[in-house]
């Protein structure tokens, strides 16, 4: 079977791999798809917190805008800081981890020690540091996700590889000559990716949340930007009457950090050797 | 009398023991003063328990393992130490089969590009002229062409046997270590397997090491035998030789351990006992001390060297004068 | 009894000396006692441990009577020598109200005649320090050197202990829970026929929770500065009363007048146009304030009378904008992280300049790094959304000091300098006569209005809610009905 | 003895980490320069006061000399003064520690509590209706944002329906201190009114910040079963006829624990970051309603000394994981 | 035959999966007298495995599929699962694992797994009563009884120092004690039957012959009987007293030893026999051609046949067991008259 075929045919996989198609899609389409797609900046100060009825499915916010329409640009928002974040923790995280791996010694311990110091803090206090001191914006938010996250990708990589240098196969192609650079992006980084593939999955889970998290403490974009966490944290004034205001955002984050996490599991289960060698 | 193709000498390889902070505590000594010679063209058994250190030799000759000292000459040149890609012309004619061949080619890979690799390193082939190469040893190991496109673990287990011989005859090297090539495999595999090594060597001119621990397929298909305890090479010579008259007390102990089937039963009789001690902690004197039935003080005090004449020689004080105590049969109901 | 009362900030110490902030006020308000205290609304002020006062003809000399009757709540007696001590401590912490001296007023130049009488020389005519006396409060000198360590003026001790004289004492402070006192039933003003027998104050800093918690009856009064929202919701409880007050808090944005294109009188009446004041104050704040249409609230005197106010009109917003020479940018709008007000107005103009060619980009901080931006000419953003609050009832508390050229960078943060305006406020600081320097601020408020040097939006109206058992609550725009000892159970 | 070696050499690495964290951190709160100065001199000082006050602050040096300045300071227990609130940070934090902790135990005893047996049992039905049922609602519970999470209970538990508490740790003030711990503090005061309302006001906060650690849990004590169950010695053990709860909750628990041992160190972490969000929802006065309201006023230092203390934390609770493991797992002492 | 220990008849199970259903054991029939040492030979993945675990009931019961036949142990089947085959597991019929270094459980002292063990499987237990298993009692009388056995038997084995070793964790023992070990621990019930599966395949020669004396010895002191299952032949010729091949699944031949190497009747069994490197260094290196057939599309009747050049189409139908000799059974239809093995003869 081909991998996307397997990956269908995973239950929980396909549920996670439907959400975030769908959330990509609505990223993309949201132009398209939102009823009031001038509500991300217009206001309709009359219409102010009207509870979800046809015309606006999930109500209206504090300005008067249609909250469907603004969740659905939202959903740019969160892609775009989920994907920038994670990106460059991959880029940075793992080559360090890869070279720090493969080499051991005390350069990869240092590298190692470096990463210590970041694990040392949970990765959204020191998130929450770093967005404070630069200030509320996206971009800050991207920055001080990425600063905090690489670690993660470079300590699992690092243990990867650790484990992949033990085996056989690895010390084959040594045995055969084959170049470090040859060994590590030819042998170990193929035979790691699906370990850095669901690591990935659920890091893009993580970061939403974290994402949502500084938003939430108003580290995150500015007004009247539809992001979610921030639209949770206008909504804390209106409840428990606007009901509404907080609940949809709320599920969007869940929805879509839920569908991260099952497509992780599923990769998990398709993508791992040894529960793929059982199943022969 | 021609060259030795390989010869070691007093090989040493040692592996820290660490404690905590990173401090060694101690040394496993894998290897401790191996010294042999291999003549172009024979087949040279390495026979002995589990975790003495046979593994150890052969990848210390191929410089997966960097030595603790001593010296390795092959084709009249130093190796000890340099690493693969230092040699890598000598290397290339000089090949390391691994104990699991399964593990030795990359899971994500498929049988055709494992093979091509050594080919990519090592020269500078065209794609189909790789091809073309891969696809004669191929047939000289008697795999089918289709096996190309299959994944490791969709062969069998001699199979992949076949493909790691493949892989290290795509170089025409002109020595081969065998570690465990039979190893896991049932009878009616495993004797194919051996013809078909007597046929490459045939075919490709090959010098074997053969590492085994099992001794009716050493007697089956080596020139002469060398016997490893804890390290040490306690007993070398031609096969037949140790066969018919073992020497030293360990040789002795392990032919006798070897069911004959139709013969008498030696589980009944068996008299070594006892285990190996751990590596770490070797004992002062003879390293067979604790398990030998003739030990005496001065097994206890001193480590016997290597010696003996003509092509043989024995590690033991007493080599040659003790014979395996007489047989205690236990009444059985 | 006991009254509760839900506070949206902590109460991280209380030091009188080191905080000046209206949130807080109730520390100083109830531990201690100022030489005269303001009430009611319109704020007045009344003699305190003062009984009166008076000011040399240069205006440089004030005297002030003491009352010789004011126990501390260890039971000595308040003298003269412990106001004078009090002061130097305040001017030599150089926080909290000693902001509002320093300028008139030297570590030094503080007197006590007798132990009645203290006597203060400024350095300059000063029209408003009769207004700040409210702000000295008086420590037990004795007390507090006692505790004094390595010369802190006993500031350490001070952050967690009262040495004061004020109608309720200490009994348990947390810093991250609130305190509670206990009435001083010695206190010099006597006690009414009814009263609590303890306050608490409690920090609560979810809004949410503050107004959940007084419809559930967990609290008998909040801050009364709430979202109209929350005001609408208290209204419908039935054990919430609502007292309602005009305050003098003037919301507006301050716009940075130095930096092209808003040197332009053109663009800031532009801008003065693009704001929809009717939908802001309307729809948002549900009418629950009032348009103030200058920078002086309508209910302080010198706020001109006749003065409309701009009005939310693109079209004349766009004539204005044509006549702006030189590029017109992107320009950047600070608001307060936490404040959604201020983010609310700020999206809203926003909104309005995007229809007609101008760009905003909104920029969320919190206060103090926007306070901090502000006062640096080099960060101060083009525009930010906030509030004056009422320090010392004086028109110069809005007009002077934020738009007279002698508070250039501090608390003038549009740089706006206007010798017109200049002369008019600096005679007005030092005139005694109060016609006269009514006038004065009139025109001064006319001047920058007609130079559009900020867009006034509203002043506030305050919300006190109140558990329906409380009554006798006392407002004053000064002190923020925070001044508990007026305060008893509604019978 | 090897345990204490491990122990030792574990204590050792934490110094360089410290170290490293404090200088890390020290930079970190210190890129944008926010001038701290005119922040504690307050909205209406003049520009002479905020010089004399950088000065005497020694915020005009240069920003390494700071650092030493800061880290000979932390070294005698000196985290430096609020901006803010004008008090020691080592003391506001000392002070707010227990009520984060208080929570962050009750949180992680749910969690374990909830997170373990479920995990197996998920594990032992596996893919059945309750694994799949317990499956679904992990994945759940680590989907939800806990600050929505936070505020959607409080509106339905607190506002709603009047169950709990709206925040706060207690109404008023605790009980007599004596650990800080208000539970443990009026057992030990036999204050059955504080111990009550102590609970109570903990239910809903531990209950939130629970969620995710106890799905976390449940899924590493899940996979962990599941990888033992089919080892050699559970095989033998069923072939040897011993009982099937024996060896599901002695035998493989053990082993399946050694995994998720190693895991609560981490989630010790996420329950503590977890903690900054769902604290400032309900108000609870801890380390992070403390760190929000630094956040908010931009109050570096105390950030910095807030970060500090979370990872000695969070360094000292790996630790103690880790010794954990040697007695979980003999191997480790090999 | 009253006097049969274990007989299983016609046992037919495989296992579904998603490639379908994998037929492993077609068939299978097998008798075992008290006392007796039965060797199960064959090839790797020919279901010897499979068939041990059938009787010790440790099949995994998701895939498992039962197409017939039964497992009698003294007239109880084992197949069913009930309170009656629970008494038996672990009393009456004990196991010894192929694999030493995994089947203790490594965070728990050695100690305190057999305590755990001789606490329900001691033959000096009673009927306990209903107790959840974690907090049944362990009497003390008994507990000092089964101690003292514990340490006899240890040292039956040849463990030195007994009391030491019950201190130590699994991983502080070498893989010899460890077999040791497994063979004292399914001792101590004092079972008619040890099911021993591959029990030194992970072991040097020299420890193998030790091990395999030692089983051989106190199986027969103690009168216990053995079903050892193994590919190794020479093993099987070591210390077993008959030996059923099975190929594919499939149950080929039976038969007492000697009798067995003398004169293998099956095609497969001299194949078999054939492919051994012989004692005296030669041997023919001839192996078997062909592959072994797929277990999910397994040849109908013989599974041997493809491979087999006596083979005819009568082969596509299962030969019943027919005898050769005393206790001498064969499935063939073309089995081999003569003896190719020449040495066994001499
Ligand atoms: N990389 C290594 N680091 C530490 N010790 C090692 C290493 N490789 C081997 N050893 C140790 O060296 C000794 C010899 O190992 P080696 O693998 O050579 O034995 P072997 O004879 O090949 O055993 P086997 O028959 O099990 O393959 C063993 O005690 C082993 O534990
Ligand atoms: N749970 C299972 N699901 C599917 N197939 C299985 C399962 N267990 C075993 N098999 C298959 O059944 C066949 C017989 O396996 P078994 O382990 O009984 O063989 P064996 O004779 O013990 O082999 P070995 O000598 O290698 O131990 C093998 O092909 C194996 O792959
Ligand atoms: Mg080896
Ligand atoms: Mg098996």
């Amino acid at each position: 079977m081909t991998g996307l075929k397997r990956l269908l045919a995973d239950r929980a996989a396909a549920i996670g791999a439907g959400l975030i198609a769908a959330l990509v899609l609505v990223a993309i389409l949201a132009p398209v798809l939102a009823p009031f797609p001038g509500d991300v900046s217009e206001f309709h100060l009359t219409e102010r917190l009207l509870p979800p009825d046809a015309t606006h499915l999930f109500g209206t916010d504090r300005m008067g805008s249609d909250l469907f329409s603004r969740i659905l640009f939202g959903a740019r928002i969160t892609i775009a800081i989920a994907v920038i974040a994670v990106g460059v923790s991959v880029a940075i995280g793992v080559p360090i981890g890869l070279v720090a791996g493969y080499y051991g010694g005390w350069s990869g311990g240092l590298l190692m020690r470096a990463s210590d110091i970041f694990l040392a803090v949970p990765q959204i206090v020191l998130a929450i540091a770093i967005a404070q001191t630069l200030g509320p914006s996206v971009e800050n938010v991207i920055l001080a996700l990425s600063a905090t996250y690489w670690p993660f990708w470079a300590r699992l990589v690092y243990a990867e590889t650790r484990a992949m240098k033990g085996q056989v196969f690895i010390e084959a192609a040594q045995a055969l000559g084959a170049s470090d650079f040859r060994v590590m992006v030819l042998h170990i980084l193929p035979n790691i990716a699906s370990a850095i593939i669901v690591r990935t999955s659920i890091g893009m889970g993580a970061t939403i949340l974290t994402a949502a998290a500084l938003g939430f403490l108003g580290l995150g974009a500015p007004p009247p930007t539809p992001e979610w966490g921030r639209t949770i944290s206008e909504a804390r004034e209106f409840l428990p009457e606007a009901w509404w205001y907080a609940a949809a955002p709320g599920f969007a984050i869940f929805l879509v950090v839920m569908g991260f996490n099952l497509l992780g599991d599923g990769l998990r289960d398709i993508l791992d050797p040894k529960i793929r060698r059982g199943a022969k | 009398m021609t060259e030795p193709i390989l010869s070691v000498r007093d090989l040493h390889c040692h592996f820290p023991v660490r404690g905590a902070f990173g401090r060694q505590v101690g040394a496993i000594r894998a290897l401790d003063g191996i010294s042999f010679e291999l003549m172009p063209g024979e087949i040279l058994g390495l026979v002995g328990e589990s975790g003495c250190g046979k593994s150890t030799l052969g990848k210390t000759i191929m410089g997966i393992q960097s030595p603790t000292g001593g010296g390795i000459t092959f084709e009249g040149a130093e190796i000890a130490g340099a690493s693969p890609r230092a040699a890598k012309d000598r290397r290339a004619r000089l090949q390391y089969a691994y104990q699991d061949p399964g593990a030795s080619l990359d899971p994500r890979w498929r049988i055709g590009r494992s093979l091509e690799e050594p080919l990519i390193i090592h020269t500078g082939l065209g794609a189909a002229e790789r091809g073309r190469k891969v696809r004669d040893i191929l047939a000289a190991v008697g795999l089918p062409e289709s096996h190309l496109e299959r994944y490791p673990h969709e062969i069998s287990g001699g199979q992949q046997r076949r493909v790691g011989l493949a892989r290290i005859l795509m170089l025409n090297p002109k020595v081969v270590i065998l570690d465990e090539p039979t190893s896991g495999l049932d009878v009616s595999v495993q004797a194919t397997v051996l013809s078909l090594f007597r046929d490459l060597r045939e075919e490709f001119d090959l010098t074997y090491m053969f590492i085994s621990h099992d001794l009716s397929v050493v007697r089956m298909m080596c020139h002469r035998v060398a016997v490893m305890y804890l390290g040490r090479i306690v007993e070398i010579g031609p096969t037949q030789e140790i066969f018919a008259a073992p020497k030293h007390p360990y040789t002795q102990s392990l032919l006798a351990a070897i069911p004959r089937i139709g013969g008498p039963r030696v589980v009944d009789t068996f008299w070594l006992k006892g285990e190996p001690p751990d590596a770490s902690r070797l004992p002062k004197g003879c390293r067979f001390q604790g398990r030998c039935p003739h030990a005496t003080a001065i097994c206890l005090s001193d480590d016997p060297a290597l010696r003996g004449a003509g092509g043989s020689a024995a590690a033991c004080h007493f080599a040659g004068e003790v014979s395996p105590p007489a047989p205690i049969r236990r009444a059985l109901p | 009894d006991r009254y509760v009362h839900a506070n949206n900030s902590a109460y991280d110490t209380l030091d009188p000396h080191v905080v000046g902030d209206v949130a807080r006020v109730a520390t100083r308000l109830n531990f201690y006692d100022g030489l005269y205290r303001w009430v009611d609304n319109p704020p007045q002020l009344i003699p305190w441990l003062a009984t009166s006062h008076t000011v040399s003809d240069d205006g440089l000399v004030w005297t002030f009577s003491l009352r010789d009757d004011v126990p501390f709540h260890d039971g000595s007696l308040m003298t003269a020598e412990d106001v004078v001590w009090s002061v130097e401590r305040m001017l030599a912490l150089k926080r909290g109200a000693s902001t509002l001296f320093l300028p008139v007023l030297d570590p030094g130049a503080t007197k006590a005649l007798d132990d009645t009488t203290v006597e203060f020389t400024l350095k300059t005519p000063s029209a408003i320090f009769g207004s700040i006396v409210s702000d000295i409060y008086v420590m037990n000198s004795d007390l507090v050197k006692e505790n004094e360590v390595d010369g802190d003026w006993g500031q350490a001790w001070l952050t967690d202990h009262v040495a004061g004289s004020g109608s309720y004492m200490l009994d348990r402070y947390d810093p991250a829970v609130g305190f509670i006192g206990e009435r001083f039933e010695d206190h010099f003003a006597g006690w009414g026929e009814s009263y609590y027998d303890e306050i608490e104050f409690r920090t609560v800093l979810e809004t949410n929770t503050r107004v959940q918690g007084l419809m559930r009856g967990d609290y008998q009064g909040l801050d009364g500065y709430l979202a109209p929202d929350q005001i609408a919701r208290l209204r419908d409880s039935d054990n919430v009363q609502i007292i309602e007050q005009e305050s003098m808090r003037v919301f507006h944005f301050a716009m940075n007048n130095r930096r092209p294109p808003f040197d332009d009188v053109n663009f800031r009446k532009a801008m003065a146009h693009a704001f929809d004041y009717e939908g802001f104050i309307g729809s948002i704040l549900q009418d629950s304030v009032v348009r103030n249409p200058t920078i002086i609230p309508n209910n302080m005197w010198g706020a001109p009378k006749d003065v409309e106010g701009y009005t939310f009109d693109l079209e004349k917003a766009k004539e204005y904008l044509d006549k702006v020479e030189g590029p017109i940018r992107t320009i950047h709008i600070g608001t307060l992280a936490g404040f959604s007000e201020t983010e609310q107005a700020a999206s809203l103009l926003q909104n309005a300049l995007a229809k007609i060619g101008v760009t905003a980009e909104i920029e969320s901080a919190p206060w103090p790094v926007v306070n901090s931006r502000m006062q640096d000419p080099e960060q101060m953003y083009d525009m930010v959304p906030y509030w004056k609050s009422t320090y010392y009832a004086d028109p110069n508390n809005w007009i002077g000091e934020l738009y007279g050229a002698r508070y250039i960078p501090t608390r003038n943060v549009s740089g706006y300098d206007n010798p017109e305006v200049n002369a008019r406020l600096e005679k007005a600081l030092v005139s005694t006569d109060q016609a006269e320097r009514q006038t004065l601020y009139e025109e001064a408020a006319r001047i920058v209005y007609d130079d559009a040097a900020g867009i006034w939006i509203y002043n506030t109206k305050w919300y006190g809610p109140y558990s329906t058992e409380a009554a006798g609550i006392r407002f004053s725009p000064v002190g923020n009905a925070q001044d508990m000892r007026w305060a008893h159970p509604a019978d | 003895m090897r345990r204490i070696e491990i122990i030792l050499s574990r204590l050792l690495w934490l110094i360089p980490t410290l170290v490293g964290l404090v200088v890390v951190v020290f930079f970190i709160a210190n890129v944008v320069p926010t001038d701290p100065a005119r922040i504690i001199a307050g909205e209406n000082a003049t520009t002479e006061q905020v010089e004399a006050l950088r000065a005497e602050l020694g915020f005009d040096r240069p920003l390494w000399e700071q650092l030493g300045i800061y880290v000979r300071d932390l070294a005698t227990g000196n985290m430096g003064r609020s901006l803010y609130t004008q008090r020691p940070i080592a003391d506001d934090l000392a002070h707010r520690l227990p009520a984060t902790l208080e929570l962050t135990f009750a949180a992680i005893i749910i969690a374990i509590g909830l997170g373990i047996p479920l995990g197996v049992v998920s594990a032992v039905k596996r893919n059945s209706l309750t694994d799949q049922v317990l499956r679904v609602l992990s994945v759940s519970g680590l989907a939800i944002a806990s600050f929505w999470l936070a505020m959607e209970l409080q509106m339905l538990f607190s506002t709603r329906w009047g169950l709990t508490p709206l925040n706060g740790r207690i109404s008023g003030f605790g009980p007599d201190e004596i650990t800080g711990f208000f539970v443990l503090d009026s057992l030990l005061t036999w204050d059955m009114e504080s111990l009550g309302g102590a609970l109570l006001h903990l239910l809903l906060p531990a209950v939130t910040l629970a969620l995710p650690a106890a799905a976390t849990i449940l899924r590493f004590t899940r996979a962990g079963v599941l990888e033992v169950i089919n080892s050699n010695f559970v095989l033998y053990e069923t072939a040897m006829g011993l009982p099937r709860g024996l060896i599901i909750w002695k035998y493989v628990l053990r082993n399946a624990l050694i995994s998720t041992v190693t895991q609560i160190g981490l989630i010790f972490g996420v329950l503590f970051s977890g903690a900054v969000v769902v604290e400032a929802v309900f108000d609870w006065p801890g380390l992070g309603t403390y760190a929000v309201q630094s956040i908010l006023q931009s109050d570096n230092k105390a950030i910095l000394g807030f970060t500090i203390l979370v990872g000695v934390v969070f360094i000292v609770v790996n630790l103690i994981v880790d010794i954990l493991h040697t007695f979980i797992d003999p191997r480790t002492l090999k | 035959m009253t006097d049969a220990l274990l007989t299983i008849s016609d046992l037919s199970l495989g296992f579904r999966g998603e490639a379908g259903f994998a037929h492993i054991l077609d068939g299978v029939n097998l008798t075992m007298r008290p006392g007796e040492i039965m060797g199960l030979v064959g090839e790797s993945g020919c279901g010897k495995t499979t068939l041990a675990r059938a009787i010790l009931g440790v099949l995994p019961r998701a895939a498992l599929e039962l197409r017939g036949g039964a497992i009698g142990f003294r007239g109880t089947d084992m197949l069913a699962d009930g309170a009656a085959q629970a008494a038996i597991r672990g009393r009456r019929i004990t196991f010894i694992p192929q694999d030493p270094f995994s089947s203790l459980n490594p965070v728990f002292t050695i100690g305190e797994q057999i305590d755990d063990l001789m606490k329900w499987k001691s033959p000096r237990r009673g009927e306990g009563g209903r107790w959840p298993a974690l907090l049944a009692p362990y009497g003390r009388s008994r507990r000092a009884a089964d101690r003292a056995a514990v340490i006899e038997t240890l040292e039956a084995v040849q463990l030195p120092q007994p009391e030491r070793l019950l201190r130590k964790y699994p991983h502080e023992v070498s893989g010899g004690q460890r077999q040791r070990l497994m063979i004292a621990m399914a001792l101590l019930p004092e079972p008619d039957l040890i099911i021993a599966d591959e029990p030194t395949t992970a072991l040097d020669v020299t420890i193998q012959a030790q091990i395999l004396g030692l089983l051989r010895r106190l199986a027969s002191e103690r009168g216990v009987a053995v079903m050892l299952t193994t590919h190794d032949l020479g093993s099987a010729w070591e210390i077993c007293d008959a030996i059923t091949v099975m190929y594919a699944g499939q149950d080929v031949e039976a038969a007492p030893v000697t009798e067995f190497f003398r004169a293998p009747a099956h095609p497969y069994t001299n194949k078999l026999l054939a492919s051994l490197p012989d004692a005296e260094g030669g041997g023919a290196m001839t192996g078997i051609p062909g592959e072994v057939p797929d277990f999910l599309a397994p040849p109908p009747g013989c599974r041997f046949a493809p491979r087999c050049e006596r083979a005819s189409a009568a082969c596509a139908t299962r030969p019943a067991q027919t005898p050769r000799g005393p206790g001498h059974l064969v499935r063939c239809v073309h089995p081999v008259a003569a003896p190719v093995h020449a040495e066994a003869e001499a």
